[in-house]
Formats: C-alpha cells, structure tokens, sequence
C-alpha cells in the first residue's frame, strides 16, 4: 500500500523492481536480527537473577535456592524455546553473534548453581542438557568460546561469594573456593589463548578474582592467629543473628 | 579443533586465489580510463570472460564451507564469512561494473548469480554458500565510486556525452536506495557516498554543457 | 522502567516512518536537478502537499513524548531528542528547499511551523515538543548545500538566470548567519560550509558572465 | 545565547563559594577523628551553625538557574546541574554526618531541606531547583566511608563502644538501600563500597569484643 | 588562582566582543563581490572607519593580560594567547584587504599597527601585548583567498582588468613568502592555499584574455 | 633554530644527570624503612648533604634556560619545563622527606629555595627560573605517600608512637590543602590520594592502639 | 619472500611449543601458592630440570634465525624479535623465581645462560641469539610480581617469616634499578610496579610484626 | 667516579655487580641508538632538498639540476657512511626500525630524479649502487618494504609535477605521468598487500594522488576545449615571461 505508493516515484525500470525486493529482503533481517537481540537480553536479564538467587546461599538453604532457581529456569527455558525457530540451520550462525551475551550469562549462572550444589565444574553438555525440547533433543548448541567465557565470569561470582562467606564466619569456604579457581586458572592457562583474545582478557579478571579471594584467605589467617577460630566463629554467628532479628529475616 | 583450522587455512588460500583473479579484472576494466570510446566494448567482454574463473573459486569456496556454518563465528571478531566477503564484494563491483559498460543498464540478479555461480540470499532462507543483500549492496556502491572516475576520464578521452549518461544512471541507483530501510551503519554510512559522487558527476557535466562539448542534452 | 522501554521502541518505530516519509520527499524534490525550468514550481507543489504526512508523524511522536522530557538523558550517550533530531533536520531542509523553489525565498519560521506542525522554540520557553532554534539552523546550512547542487545542474538544463539569483539568496543567507554569536560548536564549523558553497556558486556565475550566457546581470 | 553564557559563569561562581563552605566544614568535622568523646557534641553543633552560609548559597544558585532547566544540557558533555551536582553531594554528606554525631539517627528528609533550604525531589514533580534522591543517596553512601572511618579513630580515642553503634546504623543502612531497585551503574557501583565499609567496621566490633574492651556487647 | 580565573573570564568575554565587530566589518567588506567597480572605494572607506572599535577592543585586551604573560600556559591544552589568535588574524585579514580595496597595494606593518592600535612583534622583543609575526603572515594567506574570490566576482561584475592586477598582486605576495624559512607545519601548509589561489586567478586572466575582454594584457 | 636544539639536547643531559643524583638520595632515604628508630636521624642528615649536588645541578640548569622561556612552548606537546618538572618535583619531595625525618614538621619554603638554590614563585612574579607553587604542591603530596609507608614500616621496626605523630602530622597538612582552591585537575586528583593516605596511617594507630603497644595515646 | 614466510612459519611453530612449555613450568611453580613451606624446594627441583626442554627449545630457535637477522623487521609493526621475546622474558622469569625459591638469591647471568642455553648480550656485540638486557630486566620485574603473591600465600600456608625476607630480598633489587639510567618508556613505566610491589610486600610483614607472628625480625 | 660512589651505597651483594653491568649495556645500547635517529633524519631532510632541486625543473634544465644534485647527494653519500658503522652485523637489523624514514626518503628523492631524466622506474639495486665504498662493495641496503614506501610516495612528488606543469602550459606532461602513475598502480596492487598493513596504506595516498592527476588531465581537456592548444600555450608562456621579468629569474 503505502510501499507502493512511493515506488511509482521511481522511474519506471528494472531500478524499482529491483529495489522494492532488496528492502523487503533488508527489512526481514533486520527483523529477525532485531528479536534475536531482545530475547538475548532477557535471558541476560533472568540468567543474572538467577546467580542472585544462587547468591542467597548466604542466608538460605541450598535446597530451598535449588527450588526457586528451578521456577526462574522455567522462564528462561521459554525464552530459548521461542528464540530457537529464528536460530535454525544457517540463520544459527547467521545471529549467533546477536545471541551471544545471553549463552554467556546462562552458563555462567548454570556454572554458579552447579558449584554451589556439588562443589565442581559443569560441562558444557550438561548445560545444554537443560535445552531439550519434547522428544528430549536438544534445540539449541552453546559454543565453544561462549561457555568458556561464561565460565571465566563464573570466578567473579565464586569471589564474591568467597567474601560472603567470610561475613558469616565461614572459614573454610574461601579456602575452598580458593582452591577451585587456582585449578580453574590452570586449565585456563593451558588454553593457549592470546593476550588480546577475547578469552586473553577475561583471564586477567579471574586472575584478579583469584587474587581477591587469596587475600581473603590471608586476612582470615592473620586475623585467625590472635585467638581461636571457635570463639571468632561464635562472636560472629551471634552479631548476625543480632543483627538479623532486628529486620526479622 | 585441528579439523577447523585446517579447513580455515583452505579457505583463506581459495580467497587469497580468489583476490588474484579479481586483481587481474580490475586491471583489465582500469583500461577503460584510458581507452578510446570505441575500445570499451572489447575491454567489458574480456573481463566478463574472466568470470569463469571468479565462478570456479568461489564454487570451490562454497563446497568448503560446511554446511549451514557460512555465519560460523571462529572467534569473537571473525566469523567465516568475514575471511571471504571483501573479495566477494569486490567481484560483485566488477560484474556491475562490467556489465554497465557493456550495456549501461544494472545488473540483475540473475545475471550476478549466473557470473558468480552461487545465489543471491533474496529471501533469507539460503542455508548454502550465497551472496547476501547487504554484499550486493556495497557491490552497488562502490560501482558509484568507479563511474564517478570513469565520467572525468571520458572527457579526458573526448567522450563529452558519457557523463551524461552516467549521471542519469547513478541518479536512478541514488534513488532506489531512498526506497531501503537502511538500518545497519556501515551501509548507511557508505550511503552518503552515493550521493558525492553524483555531485561530482553532476560538476562534470556542467563543465561538458557549460561549453556546449555535447551533442545533445 | 519498562514503560520507558516500551516508550522508546515506541518513538523508533515512529521515527523510522517519519525517515521513510523525508526519503520520499527527497525523491521528489531531486527531481529538480533535472528538470527543466517549466517544471520546477509542480515538482515544489507536490512535496509541499505531502508535508501533511510529515506533520502527522510529528504530532503523534510529540504525544509519546512524556512532558518536559524532551531534553531527558536516556543513558550516558543519547536522549529522547536523539532519536529524531537527524529527521526533524531533514524534513526542515525539506520544506526550507521547496519554500525556495516556489516563491525564490526564505521559509518564514510560521510556515515551518505549519508544515511541520509543531513550534519552533524562539524564546527558549517551550516546555512541549519543538523545533529548537539550532534544528532550524542546521536546516539552512543544508539548504546552501542543495542550492550550490541546483545552480550547477540549473547551467546544465540550460537555466543560465536562476545560478545568479542562488548567489544573492545564498549570500544574504550568509549575512544573516553573521549576526550570530555562534560558539566553537557543531554549528560554528558547518557554518564555513556556507562559505564554501557560495564560493561554489560564484563559480559558477563566473562561468555563465564570462561567456555571456545569462540575459543580464 | 550570551545571557545563558553569562549565567554559566554566574554558577561556576557561586559553586566556587559553595566548595569553599564545604571544605571549611569538612575541616571542623574532620576533628571528630581525633576528638576526645565528650568533644564530639560541641564539634557537631559547630558544624550544623555554618549551614547557615550553606543554604545562603545554594539558594543563590536556585534564583539564577532559569525555571525548569535544571537538567538543561549546555554541550555534549555538561548540563547545568553538573556543575554543582558534586558540591550538593558533599554538603548533603556533611548534613548527615553532623545529624548522626549529635544523635547516631539518620538525618531525615525534612531536616536535609531544612539546612539546604532546597526541596528534595521525592515525588519526582519538582519544576525548580531541588537535590535530587541519587544526590541524597550518594551522600549516604559518602556517610558510610566517614563512619568506617570514624570506627576506627573511635578505638584509637579509648571509645570502644562507638564501633558498636556504628555498626548497627550502617547495617541498617544497608538494609534500607536493599529494598531499592538499583539500575544507575554508577550508584550500585558505589553500593558495594557500603559493603566493604560494613565489613571494615565488623571487623572492629570483633576486635574490640575478642580483647572485651567494649562494656556489653 | 581565583584572580586567574575571572582574568580568563573577562578575556573571553572581550574576544566575543571583538569578534562581533569583526563580523560586522565582514558584512561591509563582502559587499565588494557583489558590487559595482565605482563602488569598491567608498566600502573599504567604511570598512577602514569601523577600525576605531576594533582598535578600542584589543587594547582593553592588551590592559587585562598581565605583563610577560601573553604565552602563559593556562592549562594543558590551552594559553591565554590561545583565546584571542583567531580574532586577531581575521581583523588582521579584513585591515589588509580594505587597504587593498583602496591602494590595491601591500598593508604597511605602520598601518596595521595604527589600525589595531598594538605592535607588530618584528624583533621579537616586545614583552606586552602584540600581534606576532605568524599572525600577520596567517592574515596575508588569507587576503589571497578572499582575492581569489575577487577575481572571479569582478570578472561577474564586468570589471575585466581587475583579475590581471589582482593575479599580479598575489604572485609579488608569492614572492615574498619564498624568502622565508618556514619551518611552523601550519604556515608551510596553509602556504600552498597561495599558489592554489594564484593557479585560479591565473585561470581567470587566461579566460578573459582568450575572449579579448580585458582592455590590455 | 638550531641554537634552539642544542639548547634541548643540552637541557635533557643536565636533567639525566639531575635525575641520577635524585635516584642516588632515594637510595639513602629508602634506608630509613629498614632502620632502627635510632638511625633516622644519620640518614637524613646524610641525604640533605647530598643537596649540594642538587644545588648545583638545577643552577647549572637554571643558566642554559633562555630569560623568559621558563614555559617556552617548543612543539605542539612539550615546553622547556616539562623536561624538568618530574625532577623537580622528585627533589622537592626528597628534601621535604628528609626535613620531616630530622625535625618533624613541615619543611619551610625558605629551606626548599635553600637546598634546590632556586626560588619558588610564590608571587606569580618570577621570571627567572624558579619552583612553581604547583610543583610544590605535588611534592608534599608525595611526602604523604612515603608518610603512610614509613607509617607501616616503623611498626614493623617496633616503634610504636611514631605513627601517632605521622597522623597528627598529615592531617594537618591535609586541613592545610582544605584552604586552596584546587581546579579539577591534576592536584585535585592526586589531593584524594591524601585523604586515603590518613585513612591507611590512621588504621596503622588503631592497629596499635587496639593492642595497646603504643606508650600513650 | 616464500623462504621467509616459510621460516617465519616454523618461527611461530617454535615459540608456540616454547610458550607450552613456560606455560607447564608455570602451573609447576604456581603449586608453592599452596605448598607446605617443606615443599618449596621440591616444587623449585622439578621446575629447574624442565629447563633442559626450555634449552632445547630456544636453540631450535637461535638455529633457524638466520645470522645477524635477530632484529630483522618483518613489516613496520613486528621484528623477528618480537614473535619470541614475550616467551624469552616469561622463562627468564620463571628461571629467575626457581632460583630464588631454591637459594634465596638473585640468579646470576651465568646461571640464566645455562638454563636457557643462549647467552646475555651484556656488551651489545652478540651476533648471534641472544637474551637482550631490557628483556633480563623485564623479567626480574615479573619476578616481583611473582613474589608479592608469594608473601601473601605465604601468610596463609603459615609460613610468617618468608615474607620478612621477601621484602629484603625486593628492596636490593629496587636499589638495583636506581643504579640504571632508564629511558625506554615501557621499563621505565613497569618499574613503578615495582615500588608498589614493595608496598604490598611491607604491609604483609607489618601484619606479620604486628601480631608478633615472625620468630625474630 | 661519581658512578662508583653512587654504587657504593647499595649493599654488598651480588645485586650492585649485576646492576652496574647492567647499566653500562643499557648506556651504550641507548646512545647507538639516539646516532642512528639522528642520521635518520638529517638524510631525511637532506633527501627532501634533493626533491626540491628536482621540482626546479619546471624553470630550469634537467642539466644545471642534476649537476645540483649531485653536489646534494655527495653530503647524504656522507651521512650513509658515517652511520654505517653503527649498522653492522646484527645492528643492522636492531636499529633498521630508526633508520627507515631515511631510506625511504632517499629512494623517494633517487626515484623523482630518475624519473625526471629517464621517465621511467629505478629499481632498487640501482638506488643501492649509490652506496659504493672505496672497494666498490655497497656498505648498506635498503629493505624491499623501505623501497616500496619510498616509491608510493613518489607518486606525491610526481602529481605535484603534473600540477605545475600544467602552470607552464604544458599538456603532454601530465598525460604522461597519469599513465605513468596507472601502471605503477596496477604493480602495486598486484603486490597483494592487506588493506591495514603500510603498503596498503600507501596504495589509498597513491589512489588519490592518481585521482588529482586525472583531474589536471580532466582540466585541461575541458579548458582547451575553447580555444586552440597553440594559442593557450602562447597565452601562458607570454604571462610567465612576463611575470618572470619583474623578479628576474
Ligand atoms: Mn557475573
Ligand atoms: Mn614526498
């Protein structure tokens, strides 16, 4: 109607037909480009409040985190499920690179869970394990580079959960975790990645991260050794239950 | 992981193959700045010829791709795609180009796919090797930068009435990009420059009309 | 926050209509450069009536616009107002350039208003949608661009009279813009772009009295 | 476009002053971290007096920033109200901090506007000048930094149940910014260092209860 | 520093001043391409007249910049020197081309001076305020300009002898600038703007020549 | 011109120098936070001899530096003085450093010109070479750096109170930098090192007191 | 040119599999983090008898670098050099570490050219492969990196003296540095890592001393 | 002396040894390199002399300029000796990175004489014969990327030509050096080089200085579209004669 209207303006040769097909083909992209987009944000935005959730650890119980966790997964599985029709066959390429931040966040999030529940590593395939579709097939592939990057995020969330810790008392935890991204650090390393590479970069943050979470560690320790951890444990689980009967949580 | 390298490394080697070619038509058509109005023929069909070749690279191009990977991302900055679509660009440019002198008319896409061998990703559904809109329409740019050369040297070479021609061509081109919904920067951008080379086209057929160089208007 | 979510897609869906609308007129009135004298005024007519699309699109795009965020930051690099900043700019230098080809002068700031149906912000007291005095400026230094087009292509339809009558407008114009206290900005250095431009048509009334093409000085 | 110019420098002017008050404040308080118990009233009372000066000059600034465009942008990277944004946060930070020596309560809002003679903004209708609630926000969070800090010279003062008091304020501080959507990158950056300040006064509560120099937990 | 800083203010404020007179002097002196060659006198008469306020502008500069520091570095990017160049060189520029207009010779350094009422820093000795030898060669390149649009607007106008004096003016101009050292990038570059000027106005005598339209070559 | 970069080369060679000599005092005055509390005394008295190399090294300087050029622009990102400044600053620090470590208390700007031979520009009158009030600035700065170092370090070295007397020490100088005007800049930036300086040293105290290690508070 | 890009190949080749084994040798020596301070010798054992591949590696290299063509530039942006000094410095380091952990000392040059099998080019007249000077000094700045993390890790694994005579051991290396007259930027700017390094390394043993952890100081 | 006091100061280890070592290598390598900077550029400026001489040819006779030029060319011969000492063995390539802006300067300058004698390209062992000692061996080579760069940059110094050939009514010159500058294109975009790398840098500065050559040739066909060839020379002849008499040269 109104496209029509407007093409007459251009004189009449092989120029209008032409045109008139290349921009509904543009438009179409565009389109598809543009969903893509949003839903890669919307997982981004729900695969953050997972890790929240996962950060509650803090005050909660595991088992009740693994449960509201399970409620906010059902949301994003949604999200993978509608995206999924406009990520088939070579359009999977085509706009992975539009999806990529959300693939991101959700391994990092699936990664959280996972050490929180069992104190390891997930595997990629044990994450796309959680994108099955009716006939138990899995719909959508993370790749390589997505889930490792992922992954090397996953250590800004096991330091802050390191210092946590600390805040209840918990001594062992940051040890622990400690241990974990030092191991975590070396596979990284053997990856061989470049300096500038996108996985070069990230390992300056779990570098970093690492750090945080040995003086962390080291503060323990010094502050440890003028009396007994017992006593120092006791002191801080009452000023927590003081201080969190005034809010009553 | 080595699979992928090795098949990069192929892939890099066709294109690097695929760019000779194209250096070697570019050469062939930069004749026309020099040629004498009737030489321009002869010049266009020889560089059409070349295309046989262009159309072998680029199919052996397209069976080295896997399937459905053309967008494959091999790290952050690059995916497939990138490795090839500079010179795909540029081939198309020539065929434009090619085909204009030879007939002064736009290329069709039939006629595009027929010299490249592979299709044009018209409706977005093509999960094989194919050229895609946005290629076609830097191609279409960029023969805008050619023509604008090609009307200045004309007139060195005594032919006061192509740029008449020309600019009627490239205004007609101006306008049917009015009726895209440009979105994606880097072809807006390079949309700008359609529109200086149309006044510098414009410029130099004042200069021909200014002094009444031209046959008829 | 998801209602200014919504609101902004809202206003990109609206100002990439109103981006359609401006391209369409810019077809139209390219017409010009090459027309023959006769057929100037129609041309100028017909993208004059559809201005009334233009104002429709404004209008609805001032309803979205929450009260007195016009100027709202939105994040660190863009606002509201950067949205459509690019189309109000266009569609001013549209309806400056028809204005002038009709009647051969300024637009009156009245006008504008009516063509495009929202006000222009003189007194700096607006607290609804607007035109802002630096939009209106901006549109008339691309007005100086069109016209250094038009008295060259004028030449080329044979109009030896109309490039004269540019360099007076285009000079005055030049004068007017001397009256302001313009600041290292934007403005300031598209502003030598006028000076350019009446260069350039000088040039080309050169060109015409040299060879004593024109009627009279 | 000169009397909006002559306005900035007015501002810049008097935010000059306004600083100045600021630094002679933070002066008077800064010797809480060396003052004996007892002295800390007198240091407190001290400091509110001279807001006397403070309100002279931020309602100064109200008279002269012209009616609704607080939030006018001047260029690409300042608007009026970042010109005195960071002065507004420290005076505020100042406010709250005296406020919390002379009773260990939060300032409220009443008494904020009280000693500012502005308004805060909090039902985001305000047309003129007013401190806005991320300008109240970030003055809690500077609130914080002083308090870590005050813990630690309280302890080196021989006052070892402040740390105490302290701690549980700043915690229920915390508690309050929970319930609050942060989105600003900015203030949930500076966010975290509340927790970081917690963490740094905790840890003096333990020191101070594992040695029993305090008098009841 | 607080004296600085209102010094910085009030300078700024005298340069706006300053180049608004040079903007009026602007409007007088362009009427020159557009008018008749009996009127040429009476505008530069006019224009040289407007001096006294130019005069009386950069000596209430000179009064405000305190003694030896006309180079003083106020910050990283920027002197107090820095504030005023531009103004300078374009009052320079208009003094030397309404001296043309009416001598159709060379400004003496003595007029220049008495026009801007401050020296010429020729020895490189002067510790007041002054205009420095680059301003003044700045202000040359940029006559060559303005002549270059002259030539063109008097050919226009009918006034067919005027390019050949005016071509010859420029190449003793030319001359001179060969018997400088130049070394400052700013000034060798803008240098080659003359020999593109004398190009064109060499242009312009060939074109009136060939027609036989002057009265003597 | 040439003259000119001898004079550089020349310049750049004393400053080597100076900087060598300026290395060769940090070496000694490092000592001190390795040292019995019984040693400082010897350390800084030997480090303020070495001053009389300093002393030589910046008048030789002085007499290479052209009358007047002191803040010579020499291309578009260095000037005379920036060859210098860093030196001059490190000096100046040294020797505030070694005064503390002798007297403590502030060194005197009578005892800086003493040691470095050259005056500071107190009054914004010099012309000669000289100290500028800026540089000073920098360097008491960098004395808070090394305060809250040896802070740490004469803990470690069991002297007790001596943090004590540092934090009494650097918080007046900190209510000392509250009476300047600092613009946003450089020195605004690094004066927020200061405030963190007495945040680490007044943790140091509490550290100590905490335990009671210290004779008295 | 193919010969080149051949051997630029088996350059690359190289130096991955160089980089490998660094990279192996690292995670080795990462273990003393964790160890139990009777395991460091161990730990240090194992990582010196990987230097045997170290050798083997860069001798391959120093073989196939063709004579005097160590420096050789490739294209305007890398050097031969360049594709393998980020290996050379990263096993310097690490050679620099193992030694230290081992005896508590400087590794001597000696020794480093026994490990690597390629000498030190201490007199700027090695012809062959060589270890340049900046590339030893770049590497004993790593070393301090390397040993503040220690100091802390140290703490942890309860080992309270090692950091005591880690800070001795990385203030004669800065005493060192000061004897050199740096002037390439980069070591230049890496060596105020090391002065911050220090810092780090003198508040762990202030914890230490604080608590009276240490056994003697 | 002053050096041995100031080592005295830190402490008797094995670290002042090293260091002092370390210090004299570090001098030495510092002021080699500085020599070479500085012959680096007065060959490059003596070189841009050499192109001024060259550019003389507009109002001189190839004769009277060669000759100049060679007088030119005996103080950069000169410079290449002395500073060849400090480019042997491994220096060569360890400084060449200082050196290179004066070799491509000088194959510019070699280049635009040659041009002006014989029309047509030097190559670059015809450059090198230029550094002949005693024994007739070269003392010194220039690298093929430094030979490229300073070719590319001819193509500046002929469009510059072109343009004031056209100055003095000369037709046939800028039509020689459009096409002179074409094929010299064409090599070089067989040469393959990456659009980001310095030749492919060089090749857009070579695009456009072809473009403005192009464009004299576009002008001067539209100008001498109105009148006769002859009379146009005449015209500019007469005019530089006469211009030339004022100033008497
Ligand atoms: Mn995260
Ligand atoms: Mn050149």
């Amino acid at each position: 109607n109104s496209n029509e209207v407007e093409t007459q303006k251009v004189k009449e040769t092989g120029v209008r037909a032409l045109f008139s097909t290349l921009r509904d083909s543009l438009d179409e992209h565009y389109n598809t480009r543009e969903i893509v987009i949003r839903h890669s944000k919307d997982i981004t935005f729900q695969s953050k409040k997972l890790i929240y959730i996962g950060h509650r650890i803090i005050n909660s119980s595991l088992d009740a985190i693994l449960k509201e966790a399970a409620e906010k997964h059902k949301e994003i599985f949604q999200l993978f499920k509608d995206i999924c029709v406009h990520l088939s066959g070579v359009n999977y390429f085509r706009y992975l690179r539009n999806m990529s931040n959300g693939f991101q966040e959700y391994t990092e999030a699936m990664a959280f869970l996972r050490y929180l529940e069992h104190g390891d590593l997930i595997k990629k395939d044990e994450i796309e394990a959680n994108l099955l579709d009716e006939s138990g097939n899995k719909f959508l592939q993370i790749t390589d580079l997505d889930y490792v990057l992922g992954i090397a995020d996953l250590t800004g969330e096991l330091m802050r959960y390191a210092i946590n810790s600390v805040g209840k008392g918990d001594h062992t935890r940051p040890l622990e975790i400690c241990q974990f991204l030092r191991n975590l650090k070396a596979q990284f390393s053997l990856l061989n990645a470049k300096p500038n590479s996108p996985i070069g970069k990230k390992m300056e943050d779990m570098k970093s991260n690492l750090q945080k979470v040995e003086l962390v560690c080291y503060a323990l320790t010094i502050h440890g050794s003028e009396y007994p951890k017992e006593f120092y444990e006791f002191i801080v689980s009452e000023h927590s239950r003081s201080s969190e009967s005034i809010y009553g949580h | 992981m080595e699979a992928e390298s090795n098949r990069r490394d192929e892939i890099h080697q066709l294109v690097k193959e695929y760019e000779r070619i194209c250096r070697n038509i570019t050469v062939i058509l930069n004749g026309v700045h020099s040629a004498q109005p009737g030489e321009i023929e002869a010049i266009a069909r020889k560089a059409l010829e070349k295309f046989s070749e262009v159309r072998q690279h680029i199919q052996s191009l397209a069976q080295i791709v896997p399937y459905q990977q053309y967008y494959r991302q091999l790290n952050l900055s690059s995916r497939y795609h990138d490795i090839w679509t500079r010179a795909v660009q540029t081939s198309n440019s020539l065929a434009a180009f090619a085909v204009y002198l030879l007939e002064e008319r736009f290329i069709t896409i039939e006629e595009l796919q027929t010299l490249s061998g592979v299709p044009v990703n018209i409706n977005n559904d093509l999960q094989e090797f194919h050229i895609s809109v946005e290629e076609f329409l830097h191609s279409l740019i960029n023969l805008t930068n050619e023509l604008s050369r090609f009307a200045i040297n004309s007139v060195t070479q005594g032919d006061y009435n192509r740029p008449i021609r020309i600019s009627k061509f490239v205004k007609e081109l101006h306008n049917g990009f009015q009726l895209l919904n440009l979105k994606n920067d880097q072809l807006r951008k390079r949309f700008d420059g359609i529109k200086y080379n149309i006044k510098r086209i414009e410029e130099v057929v004042y200069d021909v009309s200014l002094r009444k160089l031209n046959t008829s208007v």
